[in-house]
Formats: C-alpha cells, structure tokens, sequence
C-alpha cells in the first residue's frame, strides 16, 4: 500500500480475527475485488459502499464461500476456503433471506445447532431465540415470517454456537425503522461482549450509529480504512461545503472572509452557503466569530458529507 | 451430523407437492397390474411379470423417482441459496453429500421398492412369480442408491439437471441401449437387469444378453463411489455467487 | 373528483389482517403511504388495482369501482411493483413496448411512447440488451418506464427505491417528484422511509397493522419538534455537562449534544458554551420528527425526555 | 408530433402546455419534455391480440437469443423429415413407373402423417408451453400483467391461443409440404390437387384437434410450476406414461380393458381421433377394437377440463 500513512488505521493486536492480505477477486474479466488488505478486530466493523462495489465478494471470501483469485484472507489464523471446520468460531448472516419456508424458525435454529455438533443443542437454540426475541413466534413456519423476524432467525442461527466472530451482509436492508433500532441494539450488546462484528451496508447513517471503525470498498478497492469522521476531516484538499442560517448573514460572512476562515460564500435567500478549504479550522473560528460579531447561529449543516461525495473524493484522490 | 442433515433433507423433500405426485406416480404399475389381473389372459405369470416389472418399474419408476429426489436433496438448495446454511458450518463435504444421499435414497428405495414388491405380489404373487418379486425389489432399492448418487453428482455440477438426466435415461439408457449394445456397459439399469439375471435367467425380459454378474455388480459400485467423490470434490470447489 | 376513496376498506387473509376499516378520500397530488414492513401497503396497492378482492368494504380510483371495473381502472393506473418483477431475457425496449400494447395502445403509439419514456427515466443505449445484465437502478428505471409508458392518470409505486444505493436512491425520487409535478400525474408512493416521503410527497398517509394512523399534508407530520442537535469535531460530553449548568437539558450521544429549545436565547447561549470549550462546531440542526420517532418504541432514551 | 406550441400533452396541472419556443426567424428550439398521449386505446382486444402475439413469437424463439430457438425449429424440421422422404419416394417411384403399388407400401400418408411423428410432437409441447408461463412466474412478470388492462381469464386465452396456434403450424407445415409436393409430381396439377383435396378437411381438423388438446393439457401443467425443468418432466410424463401402460398393458390383458385404459392416455386419444377423422369406425391399441369416435370424444372432454384447469389457475394464483 502506497496509501498516505494517516488512512491507515493503527493495527488492532495481534493476532487478528479476519486479515485479508492483498487479496483480489476477479470473475472472468470483471474483477469484483482488487487487491484489498486490511484487518478487523474486536467490536463492530462497517463495511461500506455502494452497490456492486465489491462487499459482498469481501464478505464471501472470509467466510469461505470464495476462494480469493489472488493474495490471503485468513479468519481466525485460517484460511477459510475448503476448511469448514472454521465455523465453529464463526456465525454468518446472508444478505438473501433464504430461509427454507417448510421449517419452522425453532426448526431452523435447532438443525444450526446440531450442525455445530453443541453438547446441549436444544438449550443452546432457545437461548439464540430468546436473544433475539423471537420466542414467540419459534413455532410458526418461516414463510409466514416478516423481512425483519426472518433477519432475526438467521441470526439466531449464527449466533447459536455462541461464535467470537459474526459476520453480515447488508442486515438492515429491507427493515423498517423500528426493526432496524431493534437490530442495531442487538449488535452493540454483542460486541460489548468482546465479539469481532463486520457488517456491510451501502447506507451511511447506519454504519455512523453502529460501528466504529469503516472500511470503505469502492470500485473493488479499499479506498479508505478507519473511523468515518476522521477519515472525512483528513481529507482537507478539498472545499467542505456549509450551509448556514443566522441572524446576520452578511456580518458573519464579511466576519468569516475577513479572518480566512472561508474560500467562498453564496447568499440565496435565507439561506448563507460557505466553502472553505480548513475544516478543523473553520469549526473553531465559526463560533468564536459569531460571537464576536454577535451573530445568533440558527442552522449549520455541512452538505457534502453524503456517502457518495466521500466515495468520489476517496477515488479521486 | 450425517443423521441431522439427512433427517431434515427428508423433511425437505416430503414438505413440497412432489412427494405427493411421487407417490402417485408409484401407484400406477400396482394399478396395471390390478387390471390385468382382473382382466388379463392366462400365460406364463413368471414371463407376464417380469415384463411388468422391468417395463414400468426398472425403465420408467426408478429413474424418474431417483431422478426427482436426487436433483431435489442438494440441487434444489443449491440453486434457491439456501445451502448456504449448510455451507457455513463446520461438517466435512463428504458428510453433507452423505446425509442428501442417506435421505434420498431410502426414500426413492421404500417408494419404488414397495411399488415393485405390491406391484408383482398382485400380478404373479400366488403363481409362482414371487421370487422373482423380491428379486426385483432388490434391484431397486439398489438402484435407488445408485440413481440418486449419479443426480446428486449431477445436481452439483449443472444447475440444469433434471434436463440432463432425463436425457440420461431417455436417450442412453433407452434408445441407445437398444440400438447400441455397448452402451449398455454404462447403463444402470443393465447393471439391475444383471444382477437379477445372475439370480435367475429367466427373470429377464427384455432382449438382448444381460451383463454378467461381476460386470454388473462391479459397474454399479464404480458408479456409486465414482459419483459420490465427485458429488464431494464438486461441492468442496463450490463457490456462492456473490450478490453484489 | 377524488383520486382514491375508500370505504370501510377491509381485507383479511385467513387468519390475518390485512386490512382493517379504512375509510380515506384522497385528492389528486403526490401522496406518501407509509408504514412498517407488513402495515399492509402492498396489499391497499393491489386492492387498488382489482388484484386482490377485499373482503369488505370497497375501494374507488376515479370513481371507479376496482372490484367491479377493474380493467377500467388498471387502463388509468400505472404500477410498479415492490419485487423485482422483470424477465431477464428481454430488451427493455421490448418489455415496455409490449406493456404499453397491453394497456391499448396502439403498435406504433407503443413504439413511440416507450422511447419517450425510456428517454425520461434515463436509460438509452441500453434499453436494446436485455434486462437481465442490468444493474438495480437500471431495472427499477425499467420498472418505472413501464408503469408510465400508457400515461396513466395515477402512478401506484411500491417501495421504489428498495435495495438502491442512496445515488440510485435519489435519482429514483427526483425522478418520481418530476413524474408528479412537470408530468402532472398522480402518484401513491409507498415507503418505510420518512425520509423519501419528506422529500417526495405532499400528502401522507400512515397506516400500522391495517390501520390508519393519519392521513394529512406532509407539514403536519413533520413538524420542528423543538429539539437542536449540536454536533462538535470531538466528544460532546463538557459541552452537554456546560449547557445543563446553564439550564438546558439535554442528552449527549457520542459526538452530538441534543438540546430541548424553548425560544429565547438558547441559539446564543449553544454558542458562547462552544466558544468558551473552544471546540470546533460542525452542525446546529433542528431535529424533525421523523417517521422513526412515530414507531419508536424506547422513545425516553432517544428523545431528550 | 410536435403540433401547435401549447397542445401537447396535459403538462402540470396548474400551468400551460408546453411546445416550441419559436424565434424571430422561425427557428425552434422543441421541448423534449413529457408528453401526455391524448391518441386512441384500443382496449382488451387489442391487449390480448397482443400478448397472443408475443406469446406466439415466444413459443418459437423469435425475438430472443439464438438458443432459444434451437429447440423448437430443430423439432418443426424433425417433424417435416418425414415428409421429404415420401416425397423423394413418390418421386422415385413415378420414375420408376410404379408409383401406386409402391405409395401403397409406403407408411408415410395423409393419414398416417400425424402418429408417425407423435413423439416430437409431444416434446413440442413440453418444451414449448413451459417457455411461456414459467417465466412469467418465476420472475413474477406476471404482476405487470395482471396490472394492465385485462382480465385474468385474458391472460390463460392467449397463451392457450398462441400456444395452440404455435402447434397448428408445427403439425400443418409437414403435410402442407406433401400437399405442394404431390400437386407438383403429379402430370396434371389440377387434377393432382383435386385429387387430394379430399383430405384437406380430415388434415386441418385433426391438427386441430391435436394443436388444442396438447396446448391447453401442457398449458394447465406448467401453470403450476415456475420451473421449467418440472414442468417439461411433468408433461412428458403426463403423456408418456399411460402410453406405456397402455402398451405393457395389451401384453398382459388384451381386450376391451386396454380399450378403456387408452381412452385416458393423451397419445392414443390423439391416434384414435386420427383414425376417426380419416374415416375408420374402430380404433385402438393393437389388441383392442373401440369406435374411433369414442377417442374424439375423450379428446374433446380432455379439452374442456385442461382449459377449465387453465383458467382456474390463473384467477387463483397470487402474481
């Protein structure tokens, strides 16, 4: 990686649970994922992008449903591929919610836990069903679920043998807001356990309120690694966009040019729109100048944190 | 862990319509030979049977049966996404080829076997033809084991393969086998027919020499154990598209 | 002439309900349907297209009566449907041509009018290969083109934008806000997501397990709860422990201080707090009630209590 | 199209249509934008009339990749081999000068055409009626249809036209091919074709009665299963195996049993009806004599119950 060394996150301790190691894959021509390399290590992990950047292959490989075409992905010191027995330290949840309609959700839990070969299957498969709260419905058929208690079944079923490492492929899609808070909870209390927990989303404001730590997947490259934030606030070669909404517009903006803090400044209407080049420094001097002109801030929202503005930076880089 | 994963592949398979129109299907040799038993003219029973038996059950029940639950076991899974669940645990391949096998073949064997065993008690049971019933029933049940191997392997390889193995039997095993002799080295149901016919020559129908029952036998269990390594190394080299 | 009326609208599938008593009068406009996965959207959708029979009650498009006309009604509405519901082996110039056809049109009008329409949801060399080797956003444009291709008089929309990503996201609600607005057609949107009705829709109506929960303009839902949500460039815990000092409650969560409001000088005294911390101020945003605070069940522990 | 500025379409509901800006010198910069269609709608005849025709181009391929109509045209041509062997027959045999000692041993005639080229006419039909209707369900396109202006019922009819229609040319062709080929060897067009005009009537109606059968029997089956895989099994064994029965059968128990038996089993039905048509009283297995036109009339209630079946399916399904 010739990346600039802030990008790089600081190595969680060794050993790592999941280490992909300039890892690519490629279908015929089409190359889904290329030449990525990062480690994930305790407590919850965002995988972000937009569709068909390549997640899903990320995902695939670790868990051993892919072999890499190229380079190492290891889980828990093991490579995954052709090596089943690796399961027993790890719990997936599919993006498909491919659940066999015939069997009931207790039914389902129950053949994941005796394919984990547990001593106490059936006590282990109740305690998987009570943790995520679907007790009462375990004797219906699965067909007749909802999206969000069939999310809820699967991951009943990875969770069953109790693994250190859980891994998702999109959970929230499809959930509505109530099942998405439902869910999210239940991943923050299982890493709070001390569980390694990698999700992939294509939606920003999920990963922001879950995890941690993002690996950002573009185009099938890893274009960033680390916390969100950060990662946005590193990148200061480019104009961050504001929009504000204050008592006086134009004092603030003659304050603002005045001291540097701003490359520019539109006015429409109400509406106060700035660019500047220093972000950390802009958030400082924005108050402090407010309040030596006197000016009441009402609104500040930078515009330009979506998701995809930071992926074309990311890229563009 | 074998026992687990063939117990709820018999679920699967009995869960859907297709049980039902199997058993429906393994009704119709019973039923011929209700009627001709009722209607028939008298000849040689042990004759009469024979050909019943290898007409209607060796040619068209057991491979269709075999045929249907073999592709269904993996193949259905497979292809709808859901052996992903399967793929994701910690059991060796050769224990979830062995576990689809162990549910579909005894179920294929019950259902043949015992349309086989109903079928020629009917028609020849109480004249003379009730060896000759067992030895039959036999073959099914050996040949359910051997089918639903071959369309596992099958199902692993090619997503399309009830097609290929109706032309298996449709073409190779029935056009070809009658115009090409040698094919017949590479044709179950020639290994079947020579394993009865080592127990009796004259339980065969059918034209031309059967196989000899070393060829026979050892033609079965090549194609059992080839099919299971392969069903094997293929699902171990299976890969789950991903979705994105 | 109402758009939509139902009356005691009811339908039951076995032993769930799907929908229970709903009695509505809709005019013409953008209207947001929402509610959580299994509210029974889909199910008002296709009772409104003749597909499903209610079991009591009955349900208007135009004045039109859907149990008894519903060829009529299907000919003046247009539907996109929730799953992806194309075949893969069609061109999509095809399968829009041959749609347009099914509703009447006329070959060469059908011919014409699919590549009008194609053109509006943004698909053009493509629109010869078949669908099959199209991308999500790709195939929900096809999806679209087809229910607009007769020029239907309401667009019924069923979750539009599921499985996009938020580009594809935006692009798909853009395009539907012109289909209302510049193409003057109606449309019922259906969503879980406030967020895309806010941006969308004029009208809502919220339904949960059957049921109406409201039906009024957008603005009544969503409005200013009073809360302000002050974002710092670091943890926000001092400056939400300075503003309690200072008589504002408020909840800290990570990086953000929420701040119940009420007039005076709050904006101000939110202000001098972060100048006196010296920290770097990234947002000062007024929270809106969202679609999220209505199904919210733990509302104490978000909401700033 | 572009008309009048301010005719076009509805345009929003508050303000003008738009059209053309035109210039000082008639310049015009047209509006691209959305157009209502204010033109005629034709309704359900005109729906079905289409989908019938997709559908009809569906169930031979046309339109789509080239594998798609591997299967079909390579049937239509083994079909009309036949066909060109009795013509090359008849041909040698009037250079010969025998010609009708030897067109009398030939088995390839009008009224043996259609049982000799039974089986691929059979696979035909699995083949094909899945092609129509699985994909429709399996990628619940059939939620689009469902959606425009027809009935449900509409939709079952035109794939059941289309269908039928799809096999009326399969069965026609080959003999249309004999019919042409006969009027041109013989001495006197004219008479030739007078000759054999006589046939004409018993040719259409058994193809007929063979194209709406097969048709409405593989439609009914498919309906049930959106994989096309099961479906062609299914129709193939719906078709194949009471033949089978029947055949082992008449070894077994000759006499009016196998009669009775064949009068459910679709392909003796079919040679039955044949026999009728071309004028025989008797009809049957080898070892049973029923009236022919007992075969017509298991044929016709064969009919009514797979098209009822049909149609029940599709007011029943969930699209």
């Amino acid at each position: 990686m010739t990346g600039p060394a802030p990008l790089q996150p600081p190595p969680p301790p060794e050993p790592a649970p999941i280490v992909l190691d300039r890892a690519s894959r490629w279908y015929g021509n089409v190359v889904a994922c290329n030449d990525i390399s990062f480690q994930v290590g305790p407590g919850v992990t965002g995988l972000l992008g937009p569709n068909g950047a390549g997640k899903s292959t990320v995902l695939s490989m670790i868990a051993g449903l892919l072999p890499p075409s190229a380079g190492r992905v290891t889980l828990l010191g093991e490579p995954a591929w052709r090596h089943p027995a690796v399961f027993r330290k790890v719990g997936l949840v599919p993006e498909r919610e491919s659940v066999p309609g015939w069997m009931t959700g207790r039914g389902f839990v129950g053949y994941a836990a005796r394919l984990q070969g547990l001593p106490d299957a059936a006590a282990a498969r109740d305690a998987a069903i009570a943790l995520v709260d679907l007790a009462p419905a375990a004797d219906r058929r699965v067909a007749t679920y909802s999206k969000g208690m069939r999310q809820r079944i699967l991951l009943a079923a990875a969770l069953v043998h109790d693994p250190p490492v859980i891994l998702l492929d999109e959970p929230f899609n499809g959930l509505d807001p109530r099942q998405r808070l439902h869910m999210m909870s239940l991943l923050r209390s299982l890493a709070a356990e001390g569980r390694t927990i990698l999700f992939s989303s294509h939606i920003l404001e999920e990963v922001e309120r879950l995890a941690g730590r993002v690996l950002v997947i573009y185009a099938g490259r890893l274009a960033a690694a680390g916390n969100f934030r950060e990662i946005r606030r590193l990148m200061t070669d480019h104009p961050h966009t504001f929009t504000i909404r204050s008592s006086d517009d134009r004092r603030l903006t003659a304050a603002l040019f005045a001291e540097g803090a701003i490359l520019g400044a539109e006015l429409d209407g109400e509406l106060l729109e700035v660019r500047t080049g220093d972000l950390a420094g802009f958030c400082r001097q924005l108050p402090r100048l407010a309040w030596e002109s006197a000016v009441t801030l009402f609104e500040v929202r930078p515009t330009d944190e979506s998701l995809e503005s930071v992926f074309s930076y990311l890229v563009q880089r | 862990m074998i026992l687990t994963i063939a117990g709820n592949t018999l679920g699967a398979l009995l869960s859907r319509r297709r049980a039902l129109l199997m058993a429906v299907l393994a009704a119709v040799p019973a039923l011929v030979a209700l009627l001709a038993r009722a209607y028939g003219e008298p000849g040689d029973v042990v004759q009469q049977t024979a050909g019943l038996l290898e007409a209607s059950v060796l040619t068209a029940l057991l491979p269709l049966v075999a045929l249907v639950f073999g592709t269904a076991a993996l193949g259905a899974e497979l292809e709808d996404g859901s052996a992903i669940h399967l793929l994701t645990k910690p059991v060796p391949r050769w224990r979830v080829v062995a576990g689809k096998a162990l549910a579909a073949a005894p179920l294929t064997g019950l259902l043949v076997g015992g349309a086989t065993l109903v079928t020629g008690l009917i028609l020849g049971g109480d004249r003379g033809a009730a060896g000759l019933t067992l030895a039959y029933t036999l073959a099914a049940a050996v040949g359910g084991v051997v089918y639903v191997l071959l369309f596992i392997a099958l199902s692993v390889l090619t997503g399309r393969a009830l097609i290929v193995g109706l032309i298996y039997v449709a073409v190779w095993e029935g056009t070809l086998a009658g115009l090409f002799e040698g094919t017949r080295v590479l044709s179950i149901r020639q290994y079947l027919l020579g394993l009865i016919a080592a127990i009796d020559p004259h339980w065969v129908a059918g034209t031309g020499a059967p196989l000899a029952p070393g060829v026979a036998a050892a033609g079965a269990v090549l194609v059992a154990a080839g099919s299971f390594l392969v069903a094997v190394q293929a699902l171990e080299r299976h890969q789950v598209s991903a979705g994105d | 002439m109402a758009l939509i009326r139902l009356e005691s609208l009811t339908k039951h599938y076995r032993d769930v309900v799907a929908l229970e008593d709903l009695t509505l009068e809709l005019e013409p406009g953008i209207i947001g349907l929402v509610g959580s996965n299994g509210a029974g959207k889909s199910t008002l959708i296709r009772v409104l297209l003749g597909l499903l029979k209610p079991t009591s009650g009955r349900a208007f498009v135009l004045d039109h009566d859907v149990a008894r006309e519903g060829t009529a009604v299907r000919a003046m509405v247009g539907y996109m449907p929730e799953h992806d519901a194309l075949p893969p082996d069609l061109p999509a110039s095809e399968l829009v041509a041959h749609m347009a056809e099914l509703s009447g049109l006329p070959r060469a009008a059908a011919r014409e009018r699919t590549a009008d329409v194609l053109r509006h949801v943004g698909l053009y060399e493509e629109r010869y290969r078949p669908i099959g080797g199209y991308s999500t956003g790709m195939r929900q444009r096809v999806a679209l083109a087809q229910a607009l291709v007769h020029d239907p008089r309401l667009l019924l929309l069923d979750e539009p934008t599921n499985g996009l990503d938020p580009t594809g996201r935006d692009q798909m609600l853009e395009l539907v806000r012109r289909t209302g607005t510049e193409f003057g057609i109606a449309i019922l949107l259906a969503s879980h997501l406030l967020g895309e009705i806010e941006r969308t829709c004029d009208y809502l109506v919220a339904i949960e397990s059957g049921r109406l929960v409201r039906a009024a303009p957008l603005a009544a839902f969503t409005g200013r709860t009073g809360v302000v949500r002050v974002e710092l460039d670091d943890d926000a815990a001092r400056l939400g422990a300075r503003l309690a000092s200072a008589g504002l409650a408020n909840r800290v969560d990570g990086r953000s201080v929420f701040v119940a409001l009420e007039g005076g000088d709050g904006y101000d005294r939110i202000r001098d707090a972060v100048v006196e911390l010296d920290a770097g101020l990234v947002r000062i945003e007024q929270e809106r009630r969202t679609l999220e605070d209505l199904f919210r069940d733990d509302g104490a522990a978000e909401g700033v209590a | 199209m572009s008309g009048a500025a301010g005719g076009l379409g509805r345009g929003p509901a508050d303000g003008p249509g738009r059209g053309a800006t035109v210039g000082a010198a008639g310049d015009s910069i047209y509006d691209l934008g959305y157009r209502g269609y204010q033109g005629v709608r034709l309704g359900r005849a005109h729906a079905v009339a289409s989908l019938v025709r997709q559908s009809f181009r569906q169930s031979w391929g046309m339109g789509r990749p080239g594998r798609a109509k591997i299967v079909p045209f390579g049937l239509a041509a083994i079909a009309t081999v036949p066909a060109v062997v009795a013509l090359g027959i008849s041909a040698l045999a009037k250079q010969l000068g025998a010609a009708d000692m030897i067109e009398a041993a030939s088995p390839i005639r009008y009224e043996t055409y259609y049982p000799v080229i039974g089986q691929v006419v059979f696979l035909f039909a699995a083949a094909q009626a899945p092609e129509l209707l699985a994909r429709d369900q399996r990628h619940r396109v059939l939620a689009l249809f469902f959606s425009r202006a027809i009935r449900r019922e509409d939709y079952a009819a035109a794939k059941l036209l289309a269908l039928g229609a799809a096999m009326l040319a399969f069965l026609l062709f080959p003999l249309a091919v004999i019919f042409v080929g006969r009027a041109l060897l013989a001495a006197d067009v004219v008479a030739g074709v007078a000759a054999d005009a006589g046939a004409v009537p018993a040719i259409v109606g058994e193809a007929l009665l063979t194209a709406w059968l097969l048709a409405a029997m593989s439609l009914a089956i498919a309906s049930f299963t959106p994989r096309r895989a099961y479906a062609t099994a299914a129709i193939f064994a719906v078709v194949v195996i009471p033949a089978a029965t029947v055949g082992v059968l008449s070894e077994l128990a000759p006499g009016q049993v196998v009669g009775a038996v064949s009068l459910f089993s679709p392909g003796d039905v079919l040679d039955g009806a044949n026999a009728f048509v071309f004028g025989h009283a008797q009809a049957g297995p080898p070892s049973a004599s029923m009236p022919s036109l007992a075969y017509v009339g298991s044929a016709l209630a064969m009919i009514v119950v797979s098209t009822a079946v049909l149609v029940a399916r599709f007011l029943r399904i969930e699209p």
